[in-house]
């Protein structure tokens, strides 16, 4: 009943939200989800539940998982090639093993 | 002679309105919020509330210019409007021509820094209505509304300077600034919305009740929250300027008030030419003494992300907008009432 | 004659309520958030203000009538519960026998719909207080309490309809369907239990303080930023009808107006028979003519799993609700100016 | 003889004061909540709305104290504080020598419980206040600035004697307990830093206008929501307590009626010594007879890491604050009455 | 101190979230960590921040730890079996590792 | 272009989140991501959206990646020791693959 698939986590900025989830769905992702939340990196620390007067600069967490790995490499790719040098971020991948691949 | 006795009285005058504005809740919650997160309190206010609190002021300030417009002659909005547009791309140029030239600082930092001072400030509009409110300083009903005339130009001019720069630098293809663009980020902000959204409700219906039974009472309240907010967010982002260039901190120290006596400058001017009134003018100071809060630093980031948002974001928070309310309100109505007959 | 007469006075009536009505700044939010969402703005009303602005309404309601009905004959109440409850069984017929066999249309899905349908909004009833109170249109305190007997038959049959279909379908054992757990399900939902807590406070302390001193002087304003909310939140679920047959759309333009008549029909003979004042009927056929937007879509969903939520809610959220808003209260306010003494 | 007519009525008082506070509104919003999480409602107040609810009240409750208190004597204060301390240090103190022997009970979990039935419920301080304002019973301006002085020694006590126990169970080297941290803490919390804030905004500051436009009038509504929060709080927390010995629940009946008492009577002495009035004895009794919910639990978490948080917490928030609210403030209210001529 | 288990992962509308949650408890997981989000997938998109008009319809990410895969891979199947027909919803496994094994 | 790297997630409550924080930089790591939820374990549940009356007890997910392995487990080891016998929470590592593995 299980099978391979990749699971990617992308960490940016709410400001790029709108555009790094294009991205995905444009990679061939069926679906993915999102989790507000804060952080600390190279470009400083960002609280959560306080008054974000920035709004825009809060962190959001991505997650999306696909049936082929290479897909999404190539998405992961693009978004840090993309957005990487300026913007603050991280992507990472991991296998996972999941239910109803055709899904995926 | 006569240029002294001006300048005593208008510090007397300055002293004495500055000395109230302290016993004013105005200063006093921003200045609690300032010693709450110096002391390290667990105090903060939800999210969710500063979103809302932003809401009802800018909606309160919008529905109320909306209803008072609607038999206004709005051909007296045109010049002050104009000036308020050249004020905002003046202090750029200011930015541009100091900041951006000093040694050590980033040029892209510099210009981000100076589109953000040239911006407007939601919280220090609603600031500087509630004190003008309470000495009496009347102003025409649309005054607030020149807000935008000045943030848009503002970011547009900033976002320019900085890749005309880059396609300098780096030579090559020129690619084309979307000024189109940066107005409608602007415009769609959560502040500007909000106002615009109250203006047009306030001139095509009849909110009249409802401005009256709840948008109005909860100005004063909710500014008071807002300044807590604004109080505890200076203090806290005091650290991030460290980082940074200390022609940042000096920037954001004089910004204020250079920008404030530009914009009194050209109100004046629109005063001698149209009339525009003694509140009016010290407003349109009072706007160019503050710097973006809410809209400027996303829109600055999307348009210059190679700026380091610390050196923006802090200089304006943790100076700029202490500065603005703490000094610049009282020091501006002072002028007003030492100028005016 | 008489009619053609009786129809042109009733149609300048509406034109003349529903051109206030535009003035009225219930509308004009709603336009407002419409028009937010069009043209894209950043602005929106965090979740936890939502909530809060809900509860605060349907408290105010509930606290309202809860101190009135105090001494008021509640035998009165009866037969007005009995046609509200007939009012949502037969708006759930009628889309069963019309939406449901139309071609292209899933069964589950236009049982779903009817069943929202049929239900109650708790906002629009908040609107429809307000715009009365304004026309000066007087009910009995308890109509709007008249809610959950119309909201939950309607639910209770969609479901038990939908159920049964597909027992049919399937053959085999049936399925019991709990309709204690739906009716449960129902007064627990948020909205509900806020009017109902609310209606007990009122009926057995003295909230008259906290309630002259808070929650009424809330209410237009809270309502106002929830009117907001239903527009944005209309214009943005727009995009999910386009996926969903035609049908969808249409029922949801017409069907407010045909619920609504039905309420006010079975209300008038309520009036007939035992009294039912011309703001009970207008009540009445406003609370048909809506459609359940808080706890409704949850309970169907968990009701009817095989249909599609964006038929049902896209439907009622995009168009339901801002006919039964804009259209739907001013028109059966003025119905009933023409229709009564 | 005498003490029998004075007990009869003490009693009778007690009940007409104890009938018309379930009259009231401050109760019936505590049983609503009750009942709501009893009979599984979704209706649930948001966080946000709950740190915002929390930070007005206390907010008004330190404003108008601060305003007041501008020309006061307050030489006058130093004694009723002395009680306060005293007070919380006995009824720690109690708990030790009490709860903390009973069999079954583990040590570190009484003392953590004692501890939090010495310090002291912002929401109970404030729902005195209305219901005291509601009876004409006035106090010294200052008195619910006592707050800090009984919340804070009760705390530091508990801790202290937990690390105390743990080092002579371990011997060893003396760990020290750092009772300054323990303060900073406690002042830090949310509730206290926003009383203190009020406070400071009224004594430096003209907060007149926006005490009486908007955190005055929120008072009562917010307090009512606050309770319903308590109320649901109250009964979902119950099942906690199952785990934990019965003692802690006959502790929590009983805690604040006797912790009551000794404030009253403490109370009682300053009234003779120096002249405390009537109003400030009863809010000494009833900051006595309630329990910390805001700071004290992460205070005692933190200090005491081995006690069982549902220990301390279960039995607070479920009987120890419905007792006071409901039992406690009408009863050393009508002992007021009684005792005071 | 390390010691192998597996993490599974759910994402499911709050509507069954508390139904999941049993099923959870009653497979011997012994404790999950559920976070509020947002997604999109096969039955459209759902919002996070904005005022969720109907607050069961958002999403929740519930993850649990268990030493036992096999009981974890029960779970899952579970919860696909008895809900991802009619409801919106993925699971995924994968491997960890924990410190405290007894704790899973 | 993608390269080996450790993850690790710490749940737990909020009092004691700075610490954690604090921990964690340290230890080494370049940044982390934080996610407010709720939970259930030996300690209890603890609720999100709901009022929490006491905000310090609810649950905080933290996730960071590190480059090196050993210092990613150091730091959970650390943390382990340091709080988990009196405070509630669990710790798991995992392996995943990077982006711009010097960033880690
Ligand atoms: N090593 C890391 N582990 C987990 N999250 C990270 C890490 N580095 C950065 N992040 C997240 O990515 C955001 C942007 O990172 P940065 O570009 O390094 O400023 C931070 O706010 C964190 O939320
Ligand atoms: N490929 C995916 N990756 C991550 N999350 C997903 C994926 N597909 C669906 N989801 C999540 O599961 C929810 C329900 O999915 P669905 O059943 O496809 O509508 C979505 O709202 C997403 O939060
Ligand atoms: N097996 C588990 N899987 C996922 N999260 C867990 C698990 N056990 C505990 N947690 C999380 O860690 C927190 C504290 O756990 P505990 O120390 O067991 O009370 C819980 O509230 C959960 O959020
Ligand atoms: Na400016
Ligand atoms: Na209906
Ligand atoms: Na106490």
């Amino acid at each position: 009943m299980f099978s391979q698939a990749t699971k990617t986590v992308l960490i940016v900025e709410r400001l790029i939200q709108e555009e790094v989830l294009d991205l995905i769905e444009q990679g061939g992702a069926k679906g993915y989800t999102l989790v507000p939340g804060a952080g600390q990196g190279e470009h400083g620390r960002r609280r959560a539940s306080r008054a974000a007067v920035v709004k825009d600069f809060s962190i959001v967490r991505i997650e999306f998982i696909m049936a082929d790995k290479n897909k999404a490499k190539a998405i992961a790719e693009k978004v840090a090639d993309t957005y990487f040098e300026q913007y603050p971020g991280i992507v990472y991948i991991s296998d996972v093993e999941v239910i109803r691949a055709d899904k995926f | 002679m006569f240029l002294e006795v001006f300048t005593l009285d208008l510090l007397a005058e300055f002293g004495a309105s500055f000395l109230s504005q302290l016993q004013s809740p105005t200063l006093a919650f921003l200045i609690g919020g300032m010693l709450l997160a110096a002391l390290g309190s667990k105090l903060t206010v939800p999210d969710a509330i500063y979103q809302f609190i932003i809401f009802v002021l800018l909606m309160r300030i919008g529905l109320h210019g909306g209803m008072e417009i609607k038999d206004a002659d709005l051909t007296a909005l045109a010049l002050p409007a104009l000036m308020a547009s050249l004020t905002g791309i003046i202090c750029v140029v200011v930015g541009w021509l100091t900041l951006a030239r000093l040694p050590g600082v980033k040029f892209d930092d510099a210009i981000a820094t100076s589109g953000l001072f040239g911006a407007v400030s939601a919280s220090t509009l609603a600031a500087a209505l509630v004190v003008m409110e309470q000495e009496s300083v009347s102003y025409e009903a649309w005054a607030p509304a020149l807000y935008p005339f000045m943030d848009i130009p503002a970011l547009v001019l900033a976002i320019v300077l900085a890749s005309m720069a880059m396609q300098k630098a780096k030579g090559g293809d020129r690619k084309k600034v979307g000024v189109w663009k940066i107005i409608k980020d602007s415009l769609r902000g959560s502040a500007l919305s909000a106002l615009l959204l109250g203006i047009a409700i306030g001139l095509f219906a009849e909110p009249g009740r409802v401005y009256e039974e709840f948008y109005n009472p909860l100005f004063r309240g909710f500014l008071s929250i807002l300044l807590l907010i604004m109080g505890m967010e200076a203090y806290s982002r005091l650290a991030e300027l460290r980082g940074v260039a200390h022609w940042f901190a000096v920037y954001a120290l004089l910004a204020p008030i250079v920008h404030g006596l530009i914009g009194f400058g050209l109100g004046y001017v629109a005063h001698l030419l149209v009339g525009f009134s003694q509140g009016g003018v010290v407003i349109l100071a009072i706007i160019a003494a503050s710097n973006s809060d809410i809209s400027g630093p996303p829109t600055l980031r999307a348009g210059i992300p190679s700026a380091n948002p610390a050196s923006f974001i802090g200089s304006s928070t943790s100076i700029g907008t202490p500065i603005a309310i703490a000094v610049c309100i009282p020091l501006f109505i002072a002028l007003g009432n030492a100028v005016f007959p």
